[in-house]
């Protein structure tokens, strides 16, 4: 295994260039998911808000968009 | 056409009369200049190496400087909102500004830079092929300039984003500019790099108005 | 000549300020927008100059849209701004002639007669009281001869005289057939001005 | 109240189908790069001149592949948004810059780590790494303009305005720092001109660019999923502010 982390010496430079890459698009993938989870709860705690208010206040909006 | 020529005289006569403009951009081009010999160190040999290098790039930043002004002024005091919806298409008022900034702000930097030029002992024929570059080069540097400030009008810290934005584009005028002078130098002809040049400053010449003009009217709506 | 408006409708970042407002003016006529701060009376001026896309809706001069036939209504109105449109360093006389040119008009010793700016002709713009510099911008509409004439504020900072000069101004330019479309909070009591509010407008 | 349906109209539809395509392209993601890392790790034989340093090409040349890529599909959606007013096309395009924008940090970085052990030096004025720096700055440009208009109709104009000039002025920049670089060839330094591509390099090679590929897809539908509901969010904050 140890011939294979080595890689003909090259090791110190090729390991890192993997590692930074993988961190790289990891950290882009899992920004981006928390960012989507953060808008989608924001979401849908506003359109609760907005549904309660219009059950009491009976203000006539036309049909909106229900998010799924 | 009379309009557009009475729109750039308006302006030179409004620089004339502040006279911040033109004195701005000179004092900033020579100081930038003087502080190369002061950090790299007086030797003539590194200076004439590096001197159209330090030219080109203070030549690029000190136009960056007046650059933000080239709308705001008349957006701010409502001028552009009656200048939009006059005769003059957006793209001819965006021209005759490049125009009158041009003459305000990158002409006297020209006709300063042989002196600088000397200064950093670049030989004889490099100062004209210096001087010859510069004329070619620069309107690129109003026009795409153009784009930038018409995108970042308005804005509060416009001038930050406008050096972000338009420095990228700068690069084939310094990387051309440059290269001319260094072939003049080297007693190499330079026609080559100045008709790229000449080339790259068409090419704005077609694209700055434009962009900038739907630029203008997007700020503006 | 009419100018009319169709079911106009205006955004702004990404909001309805109003929507299905339409009018049409013929030749005598004038309108009045009212409204509270921010019911899009400078927005639909804009619109109407051409400055401003309307999100909906058309606007048409002489039944020609303004926006894609707008060389025929470019000569066609006059715009006066909340800002003056005058440069600091340049003088009262200095300012007019330049707009007069750039807009096509020529007589520039009548518009600085109409508004008593003859005293003021070579004091630089910038050292103007805002009455003064709001007399210079409207000195441009007397230099013009444009049948519409199209107004953000036009008496805000002016005193009573001038107000009345301006006034008996609009009503020749009415009696003459001219149009004009202004928006103010001080009442000018012209008795023939219909009246547009955009709060009822409103969305 | 009425919001403005017309811009969410068709987002609906936009929606739905990234919903259908999302899942595959995780799992065409997953699989082309697990299989990418083993032809590139395990199966590729090193290289004669460079040893194993070549490996490193397996993640670099891809990355720059994409960079390019990314800035031209985000010039494309801006004049589609600019021409026909598209909505979506516009929050495609702000969507897509930050990964056009890692892609480019990745090919940075790898590129001058596979500098040391050819040339000895971090960092080489090697045309197309000079060219891929610049590129990232054009990128940054992008970001910043839509950071800085409050109006977000107004800030995906002014971005498309900058992508088109930007896209206009890439191959000018290239040929540019091209000719620079043909000026100042100090001769030891060998550019970056890969060794000759051998189907055994070939393959983990278009691998990988597939996988990485998959990849922005995937990514991208989250990212463009997430501003049409900001957007959609940020109006139902502002009108609910005017109804207070």
């Amino acid at each position: 295994m140890a011939t294979f982390f080595d890689m003909g010496g090259y090791g110190l430079f090729i390991w890192p260039c993997f590692v930074i890459s993988a961190i790289v698009l990891l950290a882009l993938y899992f920004l981006s998911r928390q960012r989507l989870k953060r808008v989608e709860r924001e979401l849908s705690v506003m359109e609760s808000r907005r549904g309660e208010r219009r059950r009491e206040g009976g203000i006539s909006e036309p049909a909106g968009e229900t998010m799924s | 056409m009379k309009r557009f020529f009475r729109l750039i005289l308006r302006d030179l006569t409004l620089a004339a009369r502040q006279g911040s403009a033109v004195t701005l951009s000179l004092s900033f081009f020579v100081i930038v200049v003087v502080l190369f010999p002061l950090g790299v160190g007086p030797e003539l040999s590194v200076l004439a190496r590096i001197g159209p290098g330090v030219l080109w790039v203070a030549a690029l930043l000190s136009c960056l400087l007046t650059l933000d002004r080239m709308f705001q002024a008349d957006f701010e005091d409502g001028s552009l909102d009656l200048l939009m919806i006059g005769p003059l298409p957006t793209e001819m008022i965006v021209l005759a500004k490049v125009i009158a900034h041009w003459l305000t702000s990158i002409l006297p930097l020209i006709v300063i830079a042989p002196i600088l030029a000397l200064s950093l002992s670049i030989p004889g024929d490099g100062v004209l092929a210096l001087t010859t570059a510069l004329l070619v080069g620069t309107p690129t540097l109003s026009l795409i300039g153009a784009v930038g400030a018409a995108l970042t009008m308005g804005m509060r810290r416009g001038g930050v984003l406008l050096s972000l934005l338009v420095l990228p584009l700068y690069i084939p005028v310094l990387i051309f500019g440059v290269a001319a002078v260094d072939a003049a130098i080297a007693l190499l002809p330079m026609t080559p790099h100045l008709l790229l040049l000449g080339g790259v400053s068409l090419g704005a010449l077609v694209v700055g108005p434009v962009a900038a003009a739907a630029a203008l009217r997007l700020s503006l709506s | 000549m009419r100018f009319s408006v169709q079911n106009l409708a205006c955004q702004r970042a990404d909001q309805l300020i109003f929507e299905g407002l339409s009018f049409a003016l013929g030749p005598g006529e004038a309108i009045w927008v009212q409204g509270r701060n921010g019911a899009g009376k400078s927005s639909l001026l804009r619109i109407c100059a051409g400055l401003l896309r309307p999100h909906a809706g058309g606007v048409a001069w002489a039944d020609e849209d303004i926006f894609t036939e707008s060389d025929r209504y470019q000569g066609a109105f006059h715009y006066v701004g909340h800002q003056d449109a005058l440069k600091p360093a340049l003088t009262v006389s200095e300012n007019i002639k330049f707009w007069a040119a750039y807009h096509g008009h020529s007589d520039i010793e009548t518009a600085l007669a109409e508004f008593e700016l003859a005293p003021l002709r070579d004091t630089p713009a910038g050292i103007l009281s805002q009455g003064q510099k709001k007399r210079t911008n409207l000195a441009r509409l007397a230099a013009s001869s444009a049948p519409l004439w199209i107004l953000d504020e036009p008496v805000s900072a002016l005193d009573k005289h001038f107000i009345a000069l301006f006034k008996e101004k609009l009503l020749r330019h009415l009696a003459g057939g001219g149009m004009a479309i202004f928006a103010t909070h001080q009442d000018l009591g012209i008795d023939q001005v219909r009246r547009l509010n955009l709060d009822e407008v409103a969305v | 109240m009425a919001i403005d349906l017309h811009k969410y109209a068709n987002p609906k539809r936009f929606l739905a189908i990234t919903a259908a395509i999302y899942p595959w392209s995780v799992w065409l993601t997953v699989l082309l790069l697990v299989s990418g890392l083993y032809l590139s790790l395990f199966v590729a034989p090193p290289d004669y001149q460079q040893g194993d340093t070549v490996r490193i090409m397996f993640v670099h040349v891809p990355a720059a592949w994409m960079a390019l890529m990314i800035y031209t599909m985000m010039a494309v959606s801006s004049a589609v948004g600019l021409i026909w007013k598209h909505p979506v096309a516009d929050l495609t395009a702000k969507a897509a810059a930050p990964i056009g924008a890692c892609f480019t940090f990745l090919a940075l970085v790898t590129g001058s780590l596979w500098g040391q052990p050819m040339w000895g030096t971090f960092w080489v004025w090697d045309a197309r790494l000079t060219s891929m720096l610049i590129l990232f700055f054009l990128y940054l440009g992008y970001m910043a303009v839509w950071e800085s208009f409050d109006d977000p109709a107004k800030a995906a104009k002014a971005a498309a305005i900058l992508a088109l000039v930007g896209v206009v002025n890439v191959p000018i920049i290239r040929f540019s720092v091209d000719w620079w670089n043909t000026l100042h060839q100090p001769a030891s330094v060998a550019t970056m001109s890969g060794p000759k591509i051998h189907s055994s390099i070939l393959i983990p090679l278009l691998v990988m660019g597939l996988a990485y590929t998959a990849f922005f897809v995937m990514v991208l539908i989250i990212r463009v999923k997430a501003e049409i509901l900001q957007r959609r969010l940020r109006v139902l904050q502002v009108s609910e502010l005017r109804e207070r």
